[in-house]
């Protein structure tokens, strides 16, 4: 066993810090939020910062840390430690970064891909020039995908698209759909849609913002009316396409900030440090140094999991159960953060940037308090996670 | 014993939850809590002509002679509801103090206006970076020619910049108990040198930063005796912590109503969400939270309302409502998914409350820690 | 609202208390056990203690304090609430005292028995005269009653019963078995059974004992062979056992031993203010505080349940699903006293009694974490009263 | 990185394994826990036999040179079947001191004889009402003629009932600095004044009240350097704590094993209970809690094997097994229902085991201070 990276990952880890720190604008802090797990603050998911998020996107990809852990033949780094460090080391500064396109479509594309497809797309990918957003979820099909609706018809060398997607995160943002959608009405559930990818400057595709409790705009309800596909755009069999969703799933499971949590935990132990109250430290309150510990075990805990689904992606053992675990406990530990910070914040937890009296860094508690919330109930609900790691990663009978 | 609500209670929660229904629906709660004012005039004098603002005074003072449980049904369905106004810190914060404490000419003066929905009035006590203890209570008035000037800062007052008068708690000797020498003057809010800043908070409930650069007070605006302010302010926090916990209790009876009518409709997997065992064990954890906690709620406020000492019975009831009504927010959102977080939606309202409920009058460690202590710890 | 008792409850309770105290020997304390909620040390179900408990029994019962809610025809006191008094003043002191005759069968018997059933019976029970076990479960029918095997069949004036219950707990310090047995086999499931009494003398019963985990003999197997009951000792109509079982189940849920929640609390608060830790009182230590005041809210919570309830069922409102929370709470709480007392006490907290060391009535908080565990298992699981709460209080859909 | 026991360890843990599960039926378990000296002898020599006392100490003292994370993945193995022994004080509490601090000569005479399984060793450290901390040890040893005299109790001393030696962590100066003036001694356990009485714990885990009625201990048998003991304690209780979390893990595992045997099999209401969704979620809360804490074990052994220090990877790996542990056997028993509340049952002992090994060598609360401590507060 060894828990460490190896020098060359700590070599690695040093240089993306270096350049993160270096790159961001100084007021990066100020103008951005984030919480870690949470769905509603990413900065890369707004207007506001869309066209510094592009560049970023670029510079990075330049330097291949888009794609750290394809194969070398597709550019990559055969690396998902690799890529896990650059995760990590981003989302504790909050970079603009990250996002479907490389965590979900390249890795399928590489799977499932046709050879013109991955000499089209990866490149693109890899360099930031092509980012995605996940048109998986539906009005009536959100924990339960099997029910979508959303139909594509062939006819002639295209495909016909109709429907509407929810959330559509960063849609507004980004320059394709990685559509999930219905080719064979007839078949049962899950042999009857396929992956396709839509530009999102298609005819027919209507991009409604939804405003997020933060009143961040970051998602989106998005129509298809008699949207024109073409079927070079098909990303592996068709009605495979639940199949292929789920190959990605190992990937995915690994887009939550891990360095968020880091970085809060940090803000929370310089603020005890610093602030008095009743003319007492914080941090000599037994109660405070009891929340603050019980929160870093946990998110020790977290970041166990994840850098061993980061190396077991590298070993070729990816286990669902435990990458299900982790996001499980990532998404819920994120909530219990937000309200240990809360509780440990007191009245000025509530205040929100811009006060003068708000703490750590600038009302941010307040803000986790609000999208701590949307970590359990996206990308698959704590109650589906529970089912499917007894089920599955058990072997429990089903119902 | 007996643990029913009267029939005249019963017919007040009934009036107030279809008046707050019909006249507060979601929309202008939302448009209000962004607004700076925060509240309608028109609807506050509505309220006024329910006779809400009498509710809890004496006839004498033209109130209509309520118990405090019943002022505690009424703010339920305010909570049940939400309904932004300067109504808890008018009646509770300001009425319920001066009721209590100050002299016959005050009362004449000052309640018959509040209960007529004349005045608003609120508390200024919390400072920079201290609690809700009488040490806390740090700002000072310093006489001069027959008058008292009060210089420092105040924190979280609420609806202070709509107000009328602010009762301020402040120290007017250093006396080695530092549980006296506290005196809680009745400033007029526009009196010169006050300086009210709305602060931005999570449920936008209209808190404000209230600094006062030497503030003049007549020594006649002493509300109660010079010096023995604490107890005052003391009972004070123990009924609005009830009167909070209330609301609390009524904004998740309203969270779990709205998410058993969701997950009886909405559909995943071929079946209503509702019949999972999982989602239906939330609601019972849910369920059975609200209802202990209201338990407790209603104790203390039939406590106070009898006359009772209540300082155990207020610090348990709000310590159990903080957490229990976190608890509930966030089951609710995880019932609702995704549409729960957009700003459409009606939960993060009870969300942003429950949050600031819980800090309001003490969190729930700070009860916790005062219910050790009335437990002889 | 009123949330105090009467004037009259009030000297009654006083009477209670000052006569129990009286009466119990001066060592009662420390002979027995007893945590709250928990199902492994009654004292009562000991053999070591049946005849003091028998007497304790008849002494209670020529008080009318046995009965004190059933209706006043039957020598009732028609108040529920002065037999809840009752209960929580016996199981403050852990006196041994009530059981399955006076919160079950006694009430069944009012409401569905016989008149000369009713003539023979409630007299003897009241005055404490015969005492019952609980025949319901069996191995294959714990929360699921509905599985019963039991068979009882009819025979001339008499029934033959054969089979095997579980638990019954007391069996082999108490007279009857109160018992479940399916008489209709052909029935669909709970149209089937009937309850009927049966004397532990009848030959063919064979009462064998089980320890539980704190080796208490309070559980016993009992077999079935041929057993003859007469054709009177039916309760109700034939083939209405689970609905005769149902009708009960508003008593039993009172039956959790209140007042060893106020004791406990109350022996947690003194051990803490008279004990030192590394040179500190306990008391004075923030976390403890904090415990021992989330411990108490809690207690109160239930206390609120405990007396509503036997004020609602004195006003003929019982609420099922409020009673259901209650048993739900107060096992847990339970559990959850133990936990807390063993983090307050620590090392000291696992000596048993007997030991110089042992704190906390000698031993109790050891024996409250082996006994808390049976509150959330017995007489309805946690899992079951979720779902009742769920699905017929607030009208969930079924599965 | 890499995650993934080497191929000897896999093989030790089967080993360990298979010999476990055949040497220690569970009526052999109970029997020991039940009886006086709480081991048995035979099984003793046998363990000796398979090198596992030999395990972590270096070759030229007997040893086979096995790292801590070897120890730990033997003592996991240990907490997965129980293993009444006092395996754990020789080794860990005697043995691994031994090795870090006593000279030459000391562990020339003593490793070799712990290596053989010829050895009970032990350690005495807590004393009434005090916690682990350096200013906890109070007991003193006075100089006498080229001796020392120890007077004072130590409690909760493992096997002591039936060790050869006792080390006995002492005050031999009052230093200022409460980390300076310990000194470690190594006691006869046979010594004139020494008394030792078992105490009846909940896991019948033999631990000793230890008496020490002036025993003369020749200065020879200082380990370490006289008044430098705190830091030998320090780091064996780093190391204790992390072995006894490697046994609760170990245990929690065989828990949900049980558990998830007997739910696949158990039909209540037609259909196995492990097809309800609230006993699935119960196997998931339970198996993610132990894997979580597994990684926390791990990777404190591993940074110890390392030779770093592990003072918070020690700290969070033993809070967080604490809470798993007893989460994972209250589950347990809710899964099992009845039958696991017998004394026939196996559950019992796991269940007591949970409790007993939050409570050694500091519990929840302790270790979240500690982390608080490593983390700068």
């Amino acid at each position: 066993m060894d828990f460490d990276f190896t020098e060359e990952e700590k070599v690695f880890r040093k240089e993306v810090d270096e350049f993160v720190r270096e790159e961001l604008p100084p007021d990066w802090d100020v103008k951005t939020s984030y919480w870690p797990a949470g769905y509603g603050t990413l900065a890369q998911m707004e207007t506001e910062f869309a066209d510094y998020a592009s560049e970023f996107h670029r510079k990075i990809g330049k330097k291949g840390w888009l794609s750290c852990g394809w194969p070398k033949e597709y550019g990559g780094m055969n690396s998902w430690v690799k890529n896990a460090i650059v995760d990590e080391v981003m989302s504790y500064h909050r970079a603009p970064y990250g996002g479907v396109a490389t965590w979900i479509s390249g890795p399928t594309i590489i799977e499932v891909g046709s050879e013109s497809m991955k000499k089209e797309w990866l490149p693109k990918i890899a360099n930031g020039e092509a980012t995605f957003w996940l048109g998986y979820s539906e009005p009536n099909a959100g924990s339960d995908l099997g029910s979508l609706k959303t139909r594509a018809v062939k006819n002639g060398d295209e495909f016909i698209v109709n429907g509407q997607k929810t959330w559509g995160t960063g849609a507004h943002v980004t320059d394709y759909c990685w559509l999930l959608a219905k080719t064979d009405p007839s078949a049962r559930k899950h042999g009857s849609a396929t992956l396709m990818i839509v530009d999102n400057k298609t005819p027919g595709i209507d991009i409604r913002p939804i405003e997020n409790i933060l009143g961040i705009h970051s998602f989106n309800e998005v129509f298809f009316d008699d949207v024109r596909v073409p079927e070079e755009n098909v990303v592996g069999e068709i009605n495979r396409g639940f199949y292929n969703v789920m190959l990605a799933l190992q990937y995915e499971r690994l887009i939550m900030g891990m360095g968020a949590f880091r970085r809060v935990l940090e803000e929370l132990i310089r603020y005890v440090k610093e602030t008095e109250y009743n003319g007492q430290l914080l941090k000599d309150d037994p109660l405070v140094r009891n929340k603050i510990a019980s929160i870093a075990i946990e998110i020790e805990v977290i970041y166990s999991f994840y850098w061993r689904t980061a190396w077991a992606m590298d070993q070729g053992k990816f286990s669902e159960t435990e990458a299900s675990v982790f996001k499980l406990f990532g998404t819920e530990l994120s909530v219990k953060i937000a309200c240990t910070a809360m509780e440990i914040l007191g009245l000025y937890g509530q205040l929100e940037r811009g006060s003068k009296w708000a703490p750590l860094l600038d009302g941010w508690a307040s803000i986790g308090y609000l999208d701590a919330i949307s970590g359990p109930i996206g990308a698959g609900t704590s109650e589906v996670q529970r089912d499917i790691i007894a089920i599955r990663g058990l072997g429990l009978p089903r119902d | 014993m007996n643990f029913e609500l009267s029939e005249e209670q019963k017919m007040l929660k009934k009036t107030a939850h279809d008046f707050l229904a019909k006249k507060y629906p979601k929309d202008l709660v939302k448009k209000l809590e962004e607004s700076h004012k925060g509240y309608s005039q028109e609807l506050w004098k509505e309220m006024a002509e329910l006779g809400w603002m009498a509710l809890v005074f004496p006839e004498e003072y033209d109130g209509i002679d309520g118990s405090f449980l019943d002022l505690v049904i009424l703010l339920e369905e305010m909570g049940y509801n939400i309904c932004p106004s300067p109504f808890f810190s008018t009646v509770i914060l300001g009425g319920l103090p001066i009721l209590m404490a100050a002299n016959e000419e005050q009362k004449k003066e000052l309640l018959p206006r509040i209960a007529m929905g004349e005045l608003i009035i609120t508390l200024a006590l919390t400072e920079p970076n201290n609690g809700l203890e009488a040490k806390s209570v740090q700002v000072k008035a310093t006489p001069s020619n027959g008058e008292y000037v009060i210089k420092g800062t105040k924190l979280f007052v609420s609806d202070a910049h709509v107000a009328d008068y602010i009762l301020c708690a402040v120290r007017t000797e250093d006396a080695s108990d530092l549980e006296r020498g506290i005196t809680v003057f009745l400033v007029q809010a526009k009196s010169p040198g006050v300086q009210c800043t709305l602060l931005k908070t999570l449920a936008r409930d209209k808190q404000c930063e209230v600094i006062f650069d030497d503030v003049h007070v007549p020594k006649e605006n002493i509300v109660g005796t010079k010096g023995q302010g604490w107890p005052i302010i003391k009972h004070t926090l123990e009924k609005a912590a009830v009167a909070r916990s209330a609301q609390m209790v009524g904004g998740a009876q309203a969270v779990i109503d709205m998410a058993l009518s969701y997950s009886k409709a909405r559909v995943q997997f071929d079946r209503p969400i509702g019949s999972f065992q999982a989602v239906q064990h939330h609601f019972t954890n849910m369920w059975a939270d609200i209802i202990g906690s209201r338990n407790l709620v209603y104790k203390a406020a039939w406590k106070i309302s009898e006359g009772g000492l209540a300082g155990l019975e207020s610090a348990m009831a709000k310590a159990r409502v903080g957490e229990a009504y976190r608890r509930v927010t966030i089951l609710g959102h995880q019932i609702f998914g995704g549409i729960g977080f957009t700003k459409e939606h009606d939960m993060h309202l009870y969300h942003r409350l429950s949050m600031a409920g819980d800090l309001s009058f003490g969190n729930v460690d700070f009860q916790r820690e005062m219910v050790a202590t009335e437990l002889g710890l």
